[in-house]
């Protein structure tokens, strides 16, 4: 026990302190490997890793130098993708001083960087990642009480849950709420929501282009500080997208047409009703994010919500990443994954929807998403389905590092297992 | 089936009923459940770990009685101290401890304590269930029932030699509610660490603090004056109340008094069955509440933090009240302007019941430091103190204080055997305690050390033991 | 079926002598629930779970009269009865939520639309939860998809004592009377920990610390005690009696045992507690809620036969939830104890069997071994128990109340969805037949009324 | 009464500032944190304040007063980190304390060196603990300030209880990051480092630009004139700015942070120090260490423990302890603290240093206290005993070359009644 504690804290240290570990070089072996890359699926085959980034997948690889690891017959995957969470910004929900995921800050909305403050000794973290999450997307929200005068919530960043460090990509999405939220932080209309963030979209393009005279005193009064006009500039140049949370059939044409107009890139999140517009969605190359379980009609803006929305999306041709059910309920992204595939949506899409489209909406495809050569080795050997409660993860690589198969929750189970166990001498896995 | 849980109870009232004196034939039939205010309700499941026969042999023993046995040995059987003394030989089947150059004291006792009722961390609002800040008299709450037995504050303040504490309520109120006295062991309900037999207590709180509190809500009390009215209000409703219980019971006749929590409390202190404990800093004040003592028949165990104790010494000695003090702690508020670092010495020189007490999760941890400074104050102001007798303010005399000093405090045969073994002098600021027992268990082994009974570190930073 | 009802012999007495108006009526807001009428049923070739611990290979179900007529394998189907081909499928009992604010906390939300907080002082026993339910919440019929005929229906968690509970039957209905599990005893909510202590502290009200919760129980439960002992008084000797008082009448049909708590408590210390209290005022605590911290007195609750209603996903939302683990319901199990999953959530509730499933997988990863026909009990019979309806619903023996749901896959399975429901042999939902798909009135002429959600 | 007694008694002590006597103190066993190391048997030499020689064998001069130090220990007069000594009187009495400013204008700008008390009855006080100066600190204070990311400037002072106590002013300017910068910042930590940022890219431009400034043109600016004007030396890596942290992450961002801006930071409270420690070590960035700091009392020091300080020593931080967890009341137990420090492990002559010259070099006046050395100013404390026992007393404190009265408000008090 305390070796095993000693063991723990070692390897924190360790993460902590040094830069990336060395990872050895090793084979996974005979397994059923869902790329999720061009190779599609593959019945019987090998992932050689070498230097934590994937060196070589397929039927036959050769590796007689390579550590091997007998997956036997075991289904492979490439690590999770947690769309919009707070892993790493977040402890207990109700503790305002353990909760790094909005500011209340005047000045400071679109300036909001959810990548500082990342804290990569979170007990959410291996909770989430003992799920085969991997990695994820951290936004940020709205602090209560905040309304008018501040559309964007901040910038998200994507994080790895595990090893150093843990922030991989600043900035990789500005998170706007439209709809229902955005009309009430624009003074209780969608109408106004629109026009302020034209008007500040005009300004940041102002801005961009007249920083020199800002700096004399000698432009027009911003609607915006500067740190968060210097926020948007990314935005308006198409450099980074706004993530725009809305549900309705309408707001969501609205905000296509927003994008078209002021010709921002967009992702679209929550989606309720995306499935009555699927089409013009698709038609417009916007991706969308879902949490595929949501069916509850639980307010105006969401009559529409149905199970089906994601296999309607998915059919009409829109690239669809799914979501968990928030922070500390990241884990059951895979079973709200399973649950759409139980809708009717094709397996493979249900886990591309986890892996590779969330890599692609937010731009990491060329590092994370599938196992394809050259790739960061996150890798999960599943012992059953991966999208399906009675599955579970036996083994878990995070940039070629295996990562511990424990989590605060595993310890705790332990302290107190040895009450109910008929005989002491079963053992736990995680 | 559904009554089966009333067997045990309907057992432990007819255990009770026999108890009050006046049990004529016409006394009243047993009231329904919950109705009959001397019924324990929340009673202690308190066990001694297995504790093994243990020798400690060549150490200075301060035993808390005053004496210092250089070279002693000390037996411990079943739990309890068998023998103390020097040159004792040691029977076969003892665990011999050679613990020449190190010393031994009973367990250090913290006579003012909060933990478990503000746990860690203690910047989280959810974690404060100290003050029920909602009314002057809230005599009616139990510190028990706010108290989380995984606060990590208790494994570290046993690893500091802390056997036995009293958890109180908070002083926002004129009567905070009832204290509880706590065995510093692993457990996971606050009755399984509750010192089985030990007064329940009183927090009674003098001054600025529940002025402030009610005066800012415009609400009585709002001064000093006001808080004595407010004390003496409860007393008289609470005389009145243990007058109806008593002619019920005499009588046998009529609808008994509704029982009331808050007054079942009071009235136990005027019956001597609770002890007060009563947060009061300036020695004017104390003096007003020996008055009130007086004039409602009951006794003041104990004055806690009582900063000017020092300058009323010879009262307190006279209405055999301890004065449960800090050292260092002065000058964050009026009435602790005047606090000494000689305040304990110059009441225990007086022939009075002083104590170094906490009311601090960091402080507990070194309660044998915080009366070191006290002894040395005290030495630099010409007191002669030895080691032996300044231990008692951390042993002895909290334990007088609590009302357990027949069961634990001093190192003498027949006592539980809560004992620490230092590896210098417990006055040493370099001291640690190297092994800590209660109730001949061994609960802390520094040489040996294990993961922390608390659950909230669990796979956190700072889980391991080195703390 | 013999029972006394609702309430105690003692009050019963009362509202002889006295009168209805001025003491309780013998069943207001009596339960006007029908039986629908069906043809009799069989299942065949199925994989059954009972409820019972049973897991039987290619079962056969007989149903009539809504009730069970014979479980078994190679049972025969008698002439007359519906045969439904029931192969590569699996039957378990209707899912039980013991934990449901369907319909008193409803969709969408609105600001009036929670229903289920009277949070105007620390007890309001006084309240019931069927006076605040919406049969037309859209929310029943997702749960129905789900599986789920059988629902406790709570108030909320902000009082110390939040109001009675009222057991539905999962119908499509106009009046909550029509959903009311007919002779279903009443529950109190009662509410430990941070909920209550943040609600009224914050307003500088009692309680404002757990210490505060713990002293505002016991005064209740005195006034109860004393307002129960005054109705007797009245009876025995035939005084005055006291004027009725809805708050005490809860309780005291508490401690009369005909009102079963409920008792929302995180923290193993205080439910150590609280059996404590139950001990002092001679009443029993019949579950413990969320009760995340069970796992640490698993031995103790099954001695107590308290059952432990629970997540496997849910935690960390706030410091007593800290400790939750998924392992906790099978620890119950393993340890000998009532365990139940329940869901305290609209979307959760429509799969209960799948966060049962997550509990057997954890169980299993922890070494114990659970099989399925023990774990449904966790969704079924156990939750039976707790609602104090053991004897008709929440297994498949013959004799029970026909609630059945059929299932495409394991009901283990994220793929598992509900083919069928029967309650009292009637069908009420088919995933194949849209006559038993129609939404509530509410969403009528609303987007999505169509899909099936 | 008797404080506004004291408070004249101490004005008619002032002595002239270079009228101290010459002082040889002989035959002790002295520590001077120095070159000289300890000197089993010694003497030092005060004149004109200073120390005049220290050594093991040095003539008294002739007129010398002499202290016996026999079988006593000296040491360097103690310096206690992240105090506000002569800034409060009574905590709860707001009147009585000058530790923090809420004006919306006067953050960064807050000079914590004006306005100090030196007849402050708790200087004494401390004194008796050893110790002769103080880094004072400002504090944070009040609701709602939620844009005040700064508290003010540092000063370290003496405790002569003379008007010119100041040693040096505006020796750090002070920043409160992890929890309470995310509180400050509207509940992120995010947040409060683009506030930074921003800040310091204000500073810069006003820097750059303050004649357009004062014309009023320039940018919008975030803070007021006198805020960016004393953020000057702190953008430009002149005056080291004072960080509050915890948590081992924010104290790596922290790290990262002042690298990147070209920031001087002291570490103050990094319970988590431990964990990375070589990063602090690497960035050559002292800390101020609570020693008695080992409970989880938040998310951000689950981490804490009681040997961080032996632990940062180890990988090579320089360390500087604290007292009383800043409280200026209770300044005496800084010597306690370094005692509790050693018996986890951080060595003797550590510890001395993380209450004498660590701190005078962390804060820019190593060059006049910190150490027993030739040349630097003579605060002297004699000791009975070891100076970290509680059983051990000062048996003399000079500071600036004059000895101290060995009393205390507390003593006249204990006088009195004792008395009795």
């Amino acid at each position: 026990m305390i070796a095993r504690l000693a063991l723990m804290l070692l390897l924190s240290l360790a993460a902590m302190a040094a830069g990336p570990a060395r990872a050895e070089t090793f084979l996974i072996a005979n397994a059923r490997i869902a790329t999720m890359g061009r190779a599609g699926t593959i019945e019987r085959g090998s992932i050689l890793v070498r230097d934590g980034r994937i060196a070589a997948v397929g039927a036959d690889v050769a590796a007689p130098d390579a550590r091997r690891i007998d997956a036997g017959g075991r289904i492979v995957t490439p690590g999770l993708i947690a769309s919009g969470t707070g892993l790493g910004l977040i402890e207990v929900r109700s503790v305002d001083a353990a909760n790094d995921r909005a500011t209340r800050l005047p000045g400071i909305s679109a300036a909001f960087d959810a990548g500082y403050g990342l804290n990569p000794d979170s007990l959410l973290v291996p909770v989430a990642r003992l799920s085969g999450i991997t990695r994820a997307i951290a936004t940020p929200t709205y602090a209560e009480g905040t309304g008018a005068e501040r559309l964007f919530a901040g910038q998200a960043a994507a994080v790895t849950l595990g090893g150093q460090p843990m922030l991989m990509r600043r900035g990789v999405a500005m998170v706007l709420a439209l709809g229902e939220d955005g009309a009430e932080r624009a003074g209780g209309a969608r109408g106004a929501a629109l026009t302020s963030l034209r008007a500040i979209l005009a300004d940041v393009r102002d801005f961009a282009r007249r920083r020199a005279a800002y700096d004399r005193g000698e432009t027009r009064d911003y609607l915006l500080s500067r740190a968060d006009l210097e926020a948007l500039v990314p935005v308006v140049e198409r450099r980074m997208k706004l993530l725009v949370s809305v549900n309705r059939a309408s707001d969501i044409r609205d905000a296509l047409a927003f994008a078209r107009e002021e010709r921002v890139g967009i992702i679209l999140e929550g989606v309720a009703e995306g499935w009555r517009v699927a089409a013009e969605i698709a038609a417009a190359g916007v991706p969308v994010l879902l949490t595929p379980v949501d069916n509850l009609p639980a307010s105006f803006e969401a009559l529409g919500a149905t199970l089906d929305n994601a296999r309607l999306l998915q059919r009409a041709g829109v690239l669809v990443g799914f979501q968990g059910n928030g922070n500390h309920r990241e884990r059951e992204l895979r079973y709200n994954a399973g649950n759409a595939v139980a809708a009717g949506l094709a397996w493979e899409q249900g886990l591309a929807a986890v892996t590779i489209n969330p890599a692609r909406i937010f731009g990491l495809d060329d590092r994370v998403g599938s196992i394809e050569p050259g790739k960061e080795a996150d890798l999960v050997i599943w012992n059953g389905d991966p999208l399906d409660t009675l599955g579970r993860p036996s083994a878990i690589f995070i940039r070629g590092e295996a990562q511990p198969m424990r989590s605060r929750q595993t310890e705790l189970r332990d302290r107190y297992l040895p009450a109910v166990l008929p005989s002491p001498s079963q053992g736990a896995e995680p | 089936m559904r009554h089966t849980v009333l067997l045990p109870l309907i057992a432990a009232l007819a255990a009770c009923a026999g108890a009050p004196p006046p049990a004529a034939p016409s006394a009243p039939a047993a009231l329904r459940a919950g109705l009959d205010p001397v019924v324990e309700a929340y009673p202690s499941t308190y066990r001694a770990a297995p504790a093994e026969r243990v020798a400690i042999v060549g150490a200075t023993i301060l035993t808390g009685t005053g004496a210092e046995i250089a070279d002693g040995t000390l037996l411990v059987a079943d739990g309890r101290i068998e023998a103390v003394g020097a040159g004792l030989a040691v029977p076969e089947g003892y665990g011999r401890i050679d613990a020449r150059g190190r010393w031994v004291t009973p367990g250090i006792i913290d006579a003012h304590s909060h933990l478990g009722v503000w746990s860690q961390p203690d910047n989280v609002e959810a974690q404060n269930d100290v003050n029920e800040l909602t009314e002057p008299n809230t005599a009616q709450v139990w510190a028990e029932h706010s108290l989380w037995p995984q606060d990590p504050g208790f494994d570290l303040a046993r690893e500091a030699g802390v056997t036995t504490l009293m958890i109180l309520p908070g002083s926002g109120n004129l009567f905070g509610g009832r204290t509880v006295t706590v065995r510093n062991v692993p457990a996971m309900s606050v009755q399984a660490m509750r010192f089985p037999g030990a007064p329940y207590g009183l927090k009674v709180a003098c001054g600025e603090n529940p002025m402030r509190t009610y005066g800012g809500r415009g609400r009585s009390p709002a001064s000093r004056m006001g808080n004595v009215a407010g004390y003496r209000r409860a007393w008289i409703e609470a005389a009145d109340y243990a007058r109806r219980w008593d002619a019920w019971r005499r009588t046998g006749t009529g609808d008994p008094p509704r029982r009331d929590l808050q007054l079942d409390t009071l009235a136990g202190v005027l019956e001597g069955e609770i002890l007060v404990h009563n947060h009061c800093y300036r020695a004017d004040e104390m003096a007003v509440m020996l008055d009130v003592a007086r004039e409602f028949g009951f006794r003041i165990s104990t004055f806690h933090h009582a900063s000017e104790a020092y300058k009323i010494a010879p009262l307190l000695v006279r209405a055999d009240v301890c004065a449960a003090t800090w050292t260092n702690w002065w000058g964050y508020k009026m009435e602790v302007f005047d606090a000494i670092e000689e305040n304990a010495a110059i009441v225990d020189r007086a022939g009075g019941c002083a104590i170094i007490h906490s009311d601090d999760a960091v402080l507990v941890q070194r309660l044998n430091q915080e009366a070191a400074a006290a002894l040395s104050a005290g030495r630099r102001a010409g007191l002669t103190i030895s080691e032996g007798e300044a231990i008692r303010w951390i042993t002895a005399n909290p334990a007088r204080a609590l009302g357990i000093s027949g069961e634990t405090g001093t190192i003498e045969p027949g006592k539980r055997a809560d004992l620490v073994l230092w590896n210098a002098s417990p006055f040493s600021i370099y001291a640690l305690a190297d092994r800590v027992w209660i109730d001949g268990a061994l609960v802390h082994d520094r040489s040996r050390p294990e993961p922390r009974h608390s659950d909230f570190l669990l796979g956190q930073p700072g889980q391991e033991p080195a703390r | 079926m013999k029972r006394i009802g609702k309430l105690a012999g003692l009050t019963l007495a009362l509202a002889l002598a006295v009168g209805a108006a001025a003491q309780p009526a013998d069943a207001p807001f009596a339960s006007t629930y029908q039986r629908r009428e069906a043809p009799p049923l069989a299942i065949v070739g199925a994989r059954i779970l009972t409820g019972t611990g049973a897991d039987l290979a290619d079962g056969t179900i007989l149903v009539r009269d809504g009730r069970v007529e014979a479980v078994g394998q190679g049972i025969a189907v008698p002439d007359g009865y519906e045969r439904i081909d029931g192969r590569g499928r699996w039957v378990t009992p209707g899912l039980i939520d013991a934990h449901s604010h369907l319909g008193v906390s409803s969709s969408p939300q609105t600001p009036l639309s929670g229903d289920h907080n009277e949070g105007t002082a620390p007890n309001t026993a006084e309240v019931w939860a069927e006076h605040s339910v919406w049969p037309q919440d859209p929310q029943f019929r997702l749960a129905r998809a789900g599986g789920v005929t059988t629902l406790l229906v709570l108030p909320g968690s902000s009082n110390l004592f939040g109001g009675r509970s009222v057991t539905l039957r999962n119908v499509p209905a106009v009046t909550v009377q029509e959903m009311k599990f007919p002779d279903a005893p009443y529950g109190v909510k009662m509410a430990c920990g941070e909920n209550p202590k943040r609600t009224f502290g914050a307003r500088g009200r009692s309680p404002a610390t757990r210490m505060g919760n713990v002293a505002l129980f016991r005064r209740a439960w005195i006034e109860a005690a004393d307002y129960a002992r005054r109705i007797e008084r009245a009876r025995s000797s035939g005084g005055e009696p006291p004027r009725r008082d809805l708050q005490l009448e809860t309780l005291a049909g508490v401690l009369d045992g005909d009102i079963l708590v409920h008792n929302h408590c995180y923290r193993a210390d205080e439910m150590a507690v609280m059996i404590d209290m139950g001990r002092e005022f001679g009443f029993r605590i019949g579950t413990f809620h969320h009760a995340t911290e069970a796992y640490k007195i698993a031995p103790v609750l099954a001695r107590e036969g308290i059952c432990v209603a629970t997540w496997a996903s849910s935690w960390g939302s706030k410091m007593e939830a800290l400790d939750a683990i998924e392992e906790n319901a099978p620890m119950i199990h393993a340890a000998g104890g009532c365990a139940i999953i329940h869901s305290d959530d609209a979307t959760l509730g429509q799969r209960l069997n799948q966060e049962a499933g997550i509990a057997l997988a954890a169980g299993r990863g922890a070494g114990l071994a659970i099989g399925e026909g023990e774990a449904i009990k966790w969704i079924t019979a156990n939750p039976a128990r707790a609602l104090g309806l053991a004897d008709r619903v929440g297994t498949l023996e013959p004799g029970r109340m026909a609630d059945l749901v059929l299932w495409s896959a394991n009901p283990f399975s994220v793929h598992a969805m509900a083919e069928r429901v029967w309650i009292d042999g009637a069908a009420v939902w088919d995933r194949a037949d849209s006559r038993y798909q129609a939404p509530s009135d509410f969403l009528l002429g609303q987007p999505g009324q169509g899909a099936p959600r | 009464m008797i404080a506004r007694l004291l408070a004249l008694l101490a004005i008619a002590a002032w002595p002239g500032a270079a009228a101290a006597e010459t002082v040889a103190i002989v035959g002790a066993r002295i520590l001077t944190g120095g070159p000289a190391g300890e000197i089993s048997a010694g003497t030092v030499i005060v004149r004109d304040g200073r120390i005049a020689a220290v050594g093991a064998e040095l003539a008294v001069p002739a007129g010398a007063r002499i202290v016996d130090a026999a079988g006593g220990v000296v040491t360097p007069g103690f310096v206690v980190a992240d105090s506000t000594l002569g800034a409060v009187e009574v905590s709860q009495v707001p009147a009585s304390a000058d530790r923090a400013s809420r004006s919306a204008d006067i953050s960064a700008a807050f000079d914590l060196s004006l306005g100090l008390n030196p007849d402050s009855i708790l200087l004494p006080v401390a004194r008796l603990a050893g110790i002769t100066r103080a880094v004072v600190t400002p504090r944070y204070e009040g609701g709602g300030d939620r844009l005040r990311l700064f508290a003010g400037q540092a000063a370290v002072i003496d405790l002569g209880q003379r008007p010119d106590m100041v040693t040096r002013p505006r020796v750090a300017m002070v920043l409160q990051m992890g929890e309470g910068g995310a509180e400050r910042a509207g509940g992120a930590r995010g947040a409060a480092f683009a506030a930074l940022r921003t800040i310091l890219e204000d500073v810069r431009h006003f820097a750059r630009h303050r004649g357009d400034y004062d014309r009023g043109g320039g940018r919008p600016q975030t803070l007021s004139r006198a805020d960016l004007e004393a953020l000057v030396p702190v953008a430009e890596g002149r005056m080291p700015l004072i960080v509050q942290a915890e948590r081992a992450s924010d104290i790596v961002e922290i790290l990262a942070f002042a690298r990147d801006q070209g920031l001087r930071v002291i570490l103050d409270g990094a319970s988590e120090g431990w964990r990375v420690a070589p990063a602090i070590a690497r960035a050559q960035v002292p800390v101020i260490v609570d020693p008695f700091a080992n409970l989880p009392h938040g998310f951000a020091e689950l981490g804490a423990r009681l040997d961080n300080a032996a632990r940062l020593h180890a990988a090579g931080v320089d360390i500087v302890l604290k007292a009383g967890s800043g409280a200026a009341h209770r300044a005496r137990e800084l010597r306690y603290g370094a005692g509790n420090a050693v018996a986890h492990g951080l060595p003797y002559a550590a510890a001395l240093a993380a209450v004498t010259i660590n701190p005078a070099r962390a804060f820019g006046v190593a060059d006049r206290i910190g150490s027993i050395e030739q040349g630097k100013e003579a605060d002297l404390v004699l000791w009975s005993g070891d100076p970290f026992e509680p059983l051990s007393q000062p048996r003399a404190v000079f500071v600036r070359g004059v000895e101290q009265p060995l009393t205390a408000r507390p003593l006249e008090l204990r006088d009195r009644y004792m008395a009795r």
